[in-house]
């Protein structure tokens, strides 16, 4: 079909007195192509889009150029309006001659005002419109890792009504958190049975995750347990949870020297007997400023413990103490009541067995003095990690990990729970150093996702905004080796010939795939080449 | 019983209009109520803190969440309207609005400016506003204007073309009904540096808060003395201005991270400046943090113990008494400018609000939880916490709070079904 | 796959300097894969070549086209109306697809764009090596599937040469792996090291700098 | 084109800093001429060598800060690919510094005028440079 264009230039109310807009006019009228030239003042208002409508129910046009304010004003209400109209969104060009024009210049701008719709007029001829469709998903959510973080997460997906399937290594449910006794025990006990109870979640133990291709809303994930199983899911969420671990570099670790972790002197604390109560006890923490909130927390929790129950002398070793979650100012405030001292380094302690106890030499910067103790037993500061395996599972996904091998990249597009890949989130301490407060945050973030992405039924896309030419395709593997979301996979199209296939569910929109294709078969329509270079063409034309 | 699709979130700061796209996506009608002209809170006046490299202080992710929520067609925004009255329950609530006179309908204002130029008063009582603004509409400073003062002055109205200025408006109240759930985001104030008499704020002309300073990057680009145009040499950053006080039982979380941020900046612009920040704790947490705060060390210097007092120094210098912990004496020493690193404080309207909606406030003036760790429920089944207005959150942790909060609220209203 | 590399600019220029309109011809095969000669990289080059001689003030006419397989006449055949309307040809194909371009067109002066530099596959995103020297007689069934005429820089068939450096790279190229070291854990993996103390007699190996490696940059 | 600054601008970034630049009231120079990417990932040398063909003066990718591209690389294969293009004109002895890649944010316009004003300074001390010899 001939291109037939429409154009509006809007002169918001009058106001952009240094554009002629008569002249605009005169010099469009004498393109090709196009229908009519219209000046209006309120495009963005009701008036403006009457003014639209009437002409373009009359004047039968397949292209529409809007010159008129930055598009971050009307963009989408305009694509609606063409849409109610049915005309496709995707045969709209618009030219920003306000915020980038008019407003940017002193002095008469007629010139460059031309010249912008000139380049939105070369642009809109080569328009073609983008269809949408609806597409099948697959709801169900894969949680990997059945700790508090992924059993919560299951337990309210399932509220929302998303069947889950929770997968654990271990054989049993429960995680670190099993192994305390008290308020976090009971709690994960329940938690267990409200899971075990829930019908639309099912439970893997002793199985672990060993492959996934596909993509959103079609991931299918190789499970490897008591048999190998393979399953489609729609989305993954993993909650792999932190390891920890004393740095031997930072302590002495030799057996008869009263050094322990955190978890053992939880242990020792939970004993209901004592073999000798320790009457001084130091902590050390925040030796390297990495991942602090989760010794803090330890350090401050254990600390006042050990002095409410053994009521010892507790001296706590740190650089700063970390009290930027919510709460632990509070907390930080109760251990110096209770007379937990604090004392605090710039250069790090040095830590020597000493006859059976410990010599803790440390520079006290706030006394400017140095001081020598030597106490019963030292609590270690354990070091946060990532799991085990987060680094296979990482390059396994084709994910980025952050610099301290967490995963999800540093990027802030990508938090709170997001990762580079659409579907595949991560919740929890496996993404860093998170205290409960952030931790739950996340968990109700990943549900809002999940439910966002894959809403019941069918999911509507834009067809193929981002589409590979099948015949000009030489199936080189560049795409997909670049494309940052990895939603380009090969797919066989006949009996002799794979191409890559985009799919528009997982893709992003940002054209990376289009411009290093070596074969120029990726087409992003409305930032195609034959687009981008129609408007460096338009320039300086007029 | 049957919930209700429709949703108010009052507040429309970095969390309020997180929660809002967060349930319009989900198929919610969203009711924004905005107490201000505009939309965007505290975060959206607030510069872009990249060196050579994103320092990620994530204030760049405001204007696109921005223009989203704009032309979202299931997203209402009120502004200038607060929350007078709440009647109902969960499932259904009746919300009372009442929206303050605004004179310029920002539905029909198209930000031409002409009204600005034909206003005879000086400065001009119709301003346009700030380039974040959403709604992108001028507005009326009632005290300069001339027909609001009584006076026969009909220029702007004459002048507009579109007839958005109204005047002999009164305040208008509005029932919301079919509301299923609240979520409040109203935010924070930043603490009243001048409230600390002996750190001269208010008093010394090179004494700014680190949120000032976040606007003079924004506005301006670089940061000039106002008393001799020139870039400072020598720049101080003192912490926990408001923060861990007698007066204040939390940390702001926000103030090491803009500081150092901030100081990062000043020294990638004038790299010949010499910045020290004086701090009690310095708060590293967070994603890559503690790296930046190492490549911080290569070249800023940072003194344990906050100043005791700043007082007036010759050409137009400040002098900082601090703390010489490693001498054990108190030392003096002179700036050419200091930033106090302002924190968090609760908004002063919370109590008024919290009647409104019958929830409750907490020790520190924020509002309350339900219960330990559920930071989003309040102690009223369908209202829930989004923000800062809860305890203080930095960007990112708003911003997954608010995400979390429309989460709360959709599952609750689920369970009701 | 064959694997290419663009000549210098200046040798190209200097080839084509007699010439006002040149026909660029293209390969959708090997050349596409390796970043050097598909439509893209010719619509790159038409465009450096139309700046260089357009700064000389000599406006250069290009036409630009690229076959799927330029070593085969049929599909070279297409080209016959473009050739017609040029002086000259400017192919970026490898050595096969240059010569059957020439072959099809005769009377047409035919030039290389690329060097054929090696047989290889692709190690990462823009990296490719050479791992195959066409030597035509194939005796990867001894070394694990590991050819040590290329993956060795002394293409020695009686390895190691003794020089291996700690972490089993090249005593010449610290970059590289040492060949011989693949080819023995290769086969430690397969439970065949007997075969490394077999004695190979030498072959007639042809002068080439080995192994080569191109490192595409364009991002 | 006569001499004309062309800048492929990302419209996370870039793109909304030259809005927020105009909404200020704040200039630069005319002859920037604002072509639209969805990420500076999507530019190809060929756009920028088009460009330069066509008579622009200089040819700009704008794009977001280091660290905060919404597609994690496209920034950086964005500088890649423009410093593959200056070798391309230097190759032919065109001055390679009549391409360049910057990164910015949206909240930024004050470096988004420095940027578009450092590059019509250099335009110009060239072209004087031009005229003396």
């Amino acid at each position: 079909m001939p291109v037939r264009m429409g154009i509006f230039l809007c002169d918001c109310g009058g106001s952009l007195k240094n554009i002629d807009f008569p002249k605009v006019r005169e010099n469009l009228e004498n393109l090709e192509d196009i229908a009519f030239v219209d000046i209006t003042h309120n495009l963005c208002l009701e008036e403006g889009e009457k003014a639209i409508t009437s002409r373009i129910l009359t004047e039968n046009i397949n292209r529409v150029v809007i010159a008129a304010c930055s598009p971050e004003f009307r963009e989408r209400n305009f694509g609606e309006l063409l849409e109610k109209l049915r005309l496709n969104p995707g045969l709209l060009s618009l030219a920003n001659i306000r915020e980038q024009c008019s407003w940017a210049h002193e002095g008469d701008v007629t010139r460059k005002a031309l010249e912008l719709i000139m380049m939105a007029v070369g642009k809109a001829r080569l328009l073609q419109p983008v269809e949408r469709k609806e597409v099948a998903v697959n709801n169900e959510v894969l949680v990997v890792g059945g700790g508090f973080c992924g059993m919560k997460s299951s337990l309210e997906l399932s509220q929302l009504g998303i069947r889950t399937t929770l997968v654990e290594r271990e054989p049993t449910l429960g995680g670190k958190l099993k192994k305390l006794e008290g308020f976090y025990s009971s709690q994960i006990e329940a938690m267990i049975k409200a899971i075990e109870k829930a019908e639309n979640i099912e439970i893997l133990t002793s199985a672990e995750v060993t492959g996934v291709e596909g993509k959103i809303g079609d991931f299918k994930v190789r499970m490897r347990g008591t048999k190998e199983i393979l399953r489609s899911f729609g989305a993954i969420v993993f909650a792999t949870g932190y390891k920890t671990e004393v740095a031997a570099g930072d302590f002495p670790l030799k057996p008869g020297v009263n050094i322990i972790s955190q978890e053992r002197l939880v242990q020792l604390l939970q004993a209901p007997t004592l073999e000798a109560r320790p009457e001084t006890i130091g902590f050390i923490f925040d030796l390297s400023d990495e991942n602090p909130r989760f010794p803090t927390l330890a350090t401050l929790n254990n600390a006042l413990a050990v002095k409410q129950r053994w009521g010892s002398e507790v001296y706590v070793f740190c650089k700063n103490v970390k009290v930027d979650s919510e709460g632990v100012e509070k907390l930080y405030r109760e251990a110096r009541e209770d007379g937990v001292m604090f004392l605090k380094f710039d250069k790090n302690p040095k830590i020597s067995a000493d006859d059976g106890r410990v010599k803790i030499d440390a520079e006290d910067t706030l006394l400017g003095e140095e001081i020598v103790l030597t106490c019963d037993l030292v609590v270690a500061e354990e070091k946060l990690l990532p799991a085990e395996g987060t680094e296979g599972l990482s390059s396994l996904l084709k994910i980025r990990t952050d610099s301290q091998g967490f995963y999800q990249e540093e990027n802030v597009h990508l938090y709170p729970v997001s990762s580079e890949r659409k579907g595949i989130f991560f919740v929890g301490n496996c993404r860093g150093d998170l205290d409960l407060g952030r931790v739950l945050a996340d968990i109700s973030s990943v549900v809002a996702k999940v439910y966002e992405l894959l809403p019941p039924g069918k999911v509507i896309v834009e067809a193929e905004r981002v589409k590979a030419d099948p015949q000009k395709c030489v199936a080189c593997l560049t795409c997909i080796r670049v494309c940052p979301h990895r939603a380009v996979q090969l797919v066989q199209v006949d009996s002799e010939k794979v191409v890559a296939e985009i799919s528009q569910l997982a893709c992003d929109k940002c054209g990376i795939c289009a411009a290093i294709c070596p074969a120029k078969a990726i087409k992003f329509e409305g930032y195609s080449d034959d687009q981008i270079l129609a408007q460096i063409e338009a320039i300086g034309v007029s | 019983m049957k919930a209700e699709r429709s949703i108010v979130v009052i507040g429309g700061g970095i969390a309020g209009i997180t929660s809002a796209l967060e349930l319009a996506n989900s198929g919610f009608t969203v009711y924004l109520v905005e107490k201000e002209a505009r939309i965007g809170g505290q975060a959206a006046s607030f510069c872009c803190k990249a060196t050579e490299v994103c320092t990620k202080c994530s204030a760049c992710l405001l204007p696109q969440k921005l223009s989203e929520v704009a032309s979202y067609p299931q997203i209402s925004i009120l502004t200038n309207s607060m929350v007078v009255g709440v009647k109902g329950e969960l499932g259904n609530f009746q919300v009372e609005v009442c929206q303050k006179p605004q004179y310029i309908s920002p539905q029909k204002c198209i930000a031409c400016g002409m009204c600005t130029e034909v206003c005879p008063t000086m400065p001009k009582a119709i301003q346009s506003p700030p380039p974040e603004a959403v709604p992108y509409s001028y507005s009326i400073n009632e005290s300069q204007c001339l027909r609001l003062k009584g006076k026969k002055c009909n220029l702007c109205r004459e002048i507009c073309p579109t007839n958005a200025i109204v005047f002999g408006q009164k305040p208008e109240r509005q029932e919301l009904n079919n509301i299923g759930a609240i979520i409040v985001a109203i935010g924070f104030d930043v603490f009243n540096a001048r409230e600390i008499g002996y750190l001269g704020y208010g008093r010394y002309p090179n004494v700014l808060t680190g949120f000032d300073l976040e606007r003079i990057f924004r506005n301006q680009g670089s940061l000039k003395l106002s008393s001799n145009g020139k870039e400072p040499k020598k720049v101080a950053f003192i912490q926990c201005v408001g923060s861990r006080d007698e007066n204040h039982g939390y940390c702001s979380q926000v103030c090491c991270k803009y500081a150092m941020r901030l100081a990062r900046l000043i020294k990638h612009q004038k790299p010949d400046a010499e910045v020290t920040i004086f701090y009690i704790d310095l708060q590293t947490a967070g994603k890559g943090f503690a790296e930046f705060y190492k490549e911080c060390q290569g070249n800023i210097r940072f003194i344990r113990g906050v100043p005791v007092e700043i007082s007036e120094a010759p050409s137009d210098e400040v002098e900082v008494k601090f703390e010489n912990i490693t001498e054990g004496k108190v030392d003096r020493e002179n700036f050419d400018f200091v930033t106090l690193s302002v924190g968090i404080a609760p908004r002063k309207d919370s109590w008024e609000l919290a009647k409104v909606l019958g929830i409750n406030l907490g020790d520190d003036g924020f509002f309350d939880i339900k219960e330990p760790f559920n930071s989003t429920e309040t102690n009223v089944e369908g209202i829930f916490l989004a923000g800062a207005c809860q305890s203080p959150k930095d960007i990112p942790d708003s911003i997954a709070h608010g995400i979390s909060a429309a989460e709360r609220a959709m599952e609750v209203l689920k369970r009701c079904q | 796959m064959i694997v290419a590399e663009r000549k210098p600019i200046e040798e190209i220029l200097q080839m084509i300097a007699p010439y006002k309109k040149v026909l660029l011809a293209g390969c959708g095969t090997c050349v596409t894969i390796c970043w050097t000669g598909g439509e893209k990289e010719v619509g790159i080059l038409a465009s450096q070549l139309r700046l260089a001689r357009g700064k000389e003030g000599d406006k250069a006419d290009t036409v630009e086209a690229t076959v799927e397989r330029q070593c085969e006449k049929e599909m070279v055949e297409e080209l016959r109306d473009k050739v017609d309307g040029v002086e000259a040809v400017l192919s970026l194909a490898c050595g096969a697809g240059i010569q059957t371009i020439a072959e099809v067109f005769e009377d047409k002066p035919v030039f290389p764009a690329v060097n054929t530099t090696f047989l290889g596959s692709p190690e990462g995103e823009g990296v490719w090596l050479e791992n195959c020297g066409a030597c035509g007689d194939c005796f990867l069934d001894r070394t694990g599937g590991i050819c040590p005429m290329v993956r060795c820089a002394k293409g020695i068939l009686n390895g190691p040469c003794g020089g291996t450096r700690k972490g089993g790279k090249c005593e010449i190229d610290p970059d590289k792996d040492c060949g011989w070291v693949l080819i023995y854990r290769r086969l430690e993996k397969q439970g065949r090291l007997d075969l490394m103390r077999k004695y190979y007699p030498p072959k007639n190996f042809r002068v080439v700098k080995r192994p080569g490696k191109m490192q595409a940059i364009k991002a | 084109m006569n001499g004309e600054i062309i800048a492929f601008c990302c419209e996370h970034s870039a793109y909304a800093a030259a809005d927020v630049v105009g909404k200020q009231g704040l200039h630069y120079p005319e002859k920037l001429r604002v072509i639209r990417v969805p990420c500076a990932g999507r530019v190809d040398i060929i756009h920028m060598l088009k460009a330069l063909e066509e008579g622009a003066a200089a040819v700009l990718v704008l794009g977001c800060e280091d660290g905060l591209c919404q597609h994690l690389t496209g920034n950086v294969r964005a500088k890649e690919r423009v410093k593959y293009s200056e070798t391309l004109l230097t190759e032919v002895g065109i001055d390679g510094g009549r391409v360049g890649m910057f990164n910015l944010a949206a909240n930024a316009p004050h470096k988004f005028i420095k940027i578009i004003n450092e590059v019509n300074d250099r335009i110009k001390e060239r072209e004087r440079e031009n005229d003396s010899r």
